[in-house]
């Protein structure tokens, strides 16, 4: 598949599925997920420091070999967004931010203004900018107008497994892109991220649908496996939905057993 | 002087700067994913040691953690 | 994989992906997804000789290496069916036949009396029964019960390519299944196989949407994956779905950037 | 005499067997993936040689094709 | 609406909403619900008498105006609905029956095969044959071809709520049938009940939704209403769905309040 | 139903159907389905004066009876939207304004940034606020506390009659909302105004199913059956779903007719 | 005799009819939405009285109730 | 002077008012749900008679019509 990589702003992937390091009970189990999905890049937060935490998440990731696509997560204001951008540029050395400015604790759900505002100031910064948003294809548009790299809308809101809520709405976001387009947030298992993929999706993020699965290792191994069949489904040319049937055995040449007056 | 580092309020002596701060937290040196705000303004690693903190600063002392 | 096969009648497969092999363009195509699907299994039809036919189709399914499973299609009647399991018995030399009795020629949909008939009479007759069926649950009983090796409920018509049109019924089929549960017919791309997979199915066996699809062989590929992904999802443990958010980044911890008199 | 072989009329001298018309199809000997019905029993490809057709008699010789 | 009325093996009925008595608190709250649902047409059941029971709910309907209409409910067998229709003949001296004959108990899915069996024996017995289906379009075509005078498929297991689990199906039914289609079972609200008639039942049967709701009158006449919105909808030729949007309001004419040099 | 009346910014309506004024062929039709819908209050734009044009439609609404909802339809600004209002605040002598501001002329969603700027300008400017919006819920909440007098979500794009896309976020919207939520845009047919209702909007506004229908005033007398059913039935109290079937006839009291040793 | 009626043990009297088991379990004569099966055969209400049953005689009494 | 009226160009002579514009365009003085913008500003219509227009103004006459 390496001649069908993911691009964005520049760099290129193997890998279309980046993951969530969010969720992991520990440093191992993310190891296990990491490899099992074969991620080239994984999501990481700032927060406070805490002094009695023992080894920090960037060697786990550095040994496993991805790179670091730090997040604002927990940000509700572009003001705060754009400042813990800023921390994450200096504290992981990149200028790639995937931009979160939620408006509710509740829903996780992105705030359409706050977000809009805080995008068009990162890209102004030299930041390569890849905002979470909702499924509004007038939203999407706008953020790729302010200069975003790539836009990241949610299929349903964070951790709730639900899928693609509104598969509508993704479909034309993605028709009339012009960047990347990675579905964040609601995948469940394998099944959304394929159907993500085949509605034409770029990449997918998965973060809690592996690390609180019961078993992250193998469902990393799922979504991963997920991803792929789905990508290749798209590109394969699938046949068209018809409400009757159409016989794939030949209809014609079926012997005729019975006869007239033939005792059986 | 009276300054709040991560959210609790710190004595600090005049002309402790954010360098002394990361000392007082026993943050190594070069502990990665680490960055600092000082009054909602990024000071960059190199900066630590020259900025000076003073009275009522709020410093944000920050490390990479699993998310999102 | 090889610890979790496939386990039919005594038979055991690496592979839970069984491959249709109506409806491509040649025995070439053929041979090509049956490899990219690493199929084990392939079903194949009877009909009148044709003296001008070249080749058999026996030559291209032994060359990649793939078992033959014998079907009934086109027959209206449990007697035909029966005659056809029997030539079957004859020309392939295995006890194991994929049933159909098809009620009507538009849907293709299984005649559920006929069908328990023709199923009682072959598993009589000493043939391991595999019969396409309804998704009704009732009737994936009943065949159960009169001694069918598996059962192979429909997800839509065949060559519709619309997928699980009842999820609720197949989940039920399988929650009081004994036999293996394969889902037949409907399957139009990848996410329909992980999906059917996910919900518990033991194997997807899949034609139209591979054979009929712009690129076979890709699409076989993708099948293939995404009945792998589904399978390892399945037993991966999703998470629940829920109707608000989880956070899968802390929210402890977050900075607070903003002070009374403080000048920005 | 008469007999309808895969749906088309016939004519065979007395005496004819199912062998007679496998023959008469050139069909190979040894061809994979094929079998007959007569008159709706299937004639194992053992006997064909000694099953002989009468008046009237429905042949039905089926291969192999791709399907469902 | 009088114009518009359903025909039933030659009775007519206004009203398309047929009443099931089974799960109300009292007859009190039955008699209230047939007010409030414009019912003509109820059923009922035969169960061993009981000397201690007070009052005939015969009487009930009696007084509300309604017509009976007698199941087979709780049979297993053909020969046991046969039985408990030739009694219901008896006991409320009417050939009408609706015929159910279970597979399950948990499921309380129509076995099919008994199904045609009682339905065919019934015909021949005179009877005036309702039977409630799977929603097989092969079984529905069964059950007209021998005879009976509806088919009420289901949309969902009985007393499940779940509405119509599989449209599609449904209206491949609608679409061959030659007789009433009638949606029994599945109904949890008014707008399941309009939606079958969308898609263009006949009439639609509901007992559990209305009897088991917090308040079975209120939800008598939503149901009610539903059922004639749907059946209003069904004939008044609704707009095609489209991906797009079509404007409601002329876009010419709009007016340009901006212009060059003109200071605002 | 009048103790049920809706209440918007203080005014009361017996009708929970809006009614779209576009798209009707003529006058005397959009007057019949004013009627057969019993609406109270129907939207109407602003264009350019047509001077050749006979008639008002405003005459046609007088003579039906029913109040004006003026809309801003057609605007892609704030600033336009506002300038529109104004106006039709001159037009119609009326503060009431549905206030819609687009991104896009293929889909005409919202245009989240600008809706709230002039949502907020218009609150200021003594308007009552009645915004067409997206299903987001954060926006929503927003335009809530700017002060809007309702909130509009859309169910699917105008015109699209594709129904309910996000059930999710409607209830979300409709959980959190302190205004009326009347679902505006999607609706195809009755059915999905029942729907809307039994999710618990307060009102539904209807345009193209009706207007565009073979027959406006039946459709229009559906949605408003529709609507009718979907608000009693939010009351009532629906059953819960259950994957299962529970029994409305009793299962205690079948007859057993068969006996040990009884010839038949 | 011993018969058994709603699937509980009777002992009545020889000759007993169909009729005297109406009016042992009390039902008003001409109760509504009542019927009877003897021995899995519907007895007409004009036959109660005429319609013997015998030793091990299984009758049904049924009446209309809410259902379904 | 030149002005623009719902997107055409007008020729007015000097001194003309928003109500000379609604004359020129035969709209009866009572029309219903008429309404002016002038330059992107409403003219209430108590003040078409004294609102002049000026080389270049940009005039709109709106009117109801059906819609959303």
């Amino acid at each position: 598949m390496s001649a069908d990589q993911l691009q964005i702003a520049g760099r290129t992937f193997d890998s279309r599925l980046i993951l969530g390091t969010g969720g992991f009970a520990n440093h191992e189990l993310l190891a296990q997920a990491c490899r099992a999905a074969g991620a080239e890049l994984c999501t990481v937060a700032l927060r406070r420091l805490d002094p009695t935490a023992r080894g920090s998440i960037l060697d786990v990731l550095e040994e496993v070999g991805v790179q670091v696509l730090p997040n604002t997560a927990g940000c509700f204001t572009a003001r705060d967004a754009v400042t813990t951008a800023q921390l994450a540029r200096e504290a992981f050395q990149t200028d790639w931010i995937k931009l979160e400015v939620i408006g509710d604790d509740r829903t996780l759900l992105p705030d359409a203004v706050e977000l809009v505002a805080a995008a068009e100031e990162l890209v102004d910064a030299g930041f390569v900018v890849l905002p979470y948003t909702t499924d509004d294809p007038v939203l999407a548009r706008r953020l790729e107008d302010v200069g975003c790299a790539a836009v990241m809308p949610l299929g349903s809101p964070i951790g709730s497994g639900m899928g693609i809520c509104n598969p509508y709405n993704l479909s034309i976001i993605i028709e009339r892109a012009g960047v990347p387009v990675i579905l964040d947030a609601g995948v469940g298992t394998a099944s959304d991220a394929a159907l993500a993929m085949e509605h034409g999706c770029d990449a997918v993020l998965c973060a809690s649908a592996i690390s609180r699965a019961h078993d992250p290792a193998a469902m990393a191994r799922a979504v991963s496996l997920g991803v792929q069949a789905g990508r290749l489904a798209h590109g394969a040319g699938r046949i068209a939905r018809r409400r009757y049937a159409q016989a794939s055995t030949p209809e014609e040449g079926m012997p005729a057993f019975d006869v007239q007056g033939v005792a059986r | 002087m009276k300054v709040t580092v991560n959210g609790r309020p710190r004595e600090l002596s005049a002309g402790a700067t954010v360098a002394s701060v990361v000392e007082m937290l026993d943050v190594a040196p070069g502990a990665r994913g680490v960055a600092i705000a000082l009054d909602g303004e990024v000071v960059s690693r190199g900066r630590w040691a020259e900025t000076e903190l003073r009275e009522g600063s709020l410093v944000e002392i920050v490390a990479a953690i699993g998310g999102g």
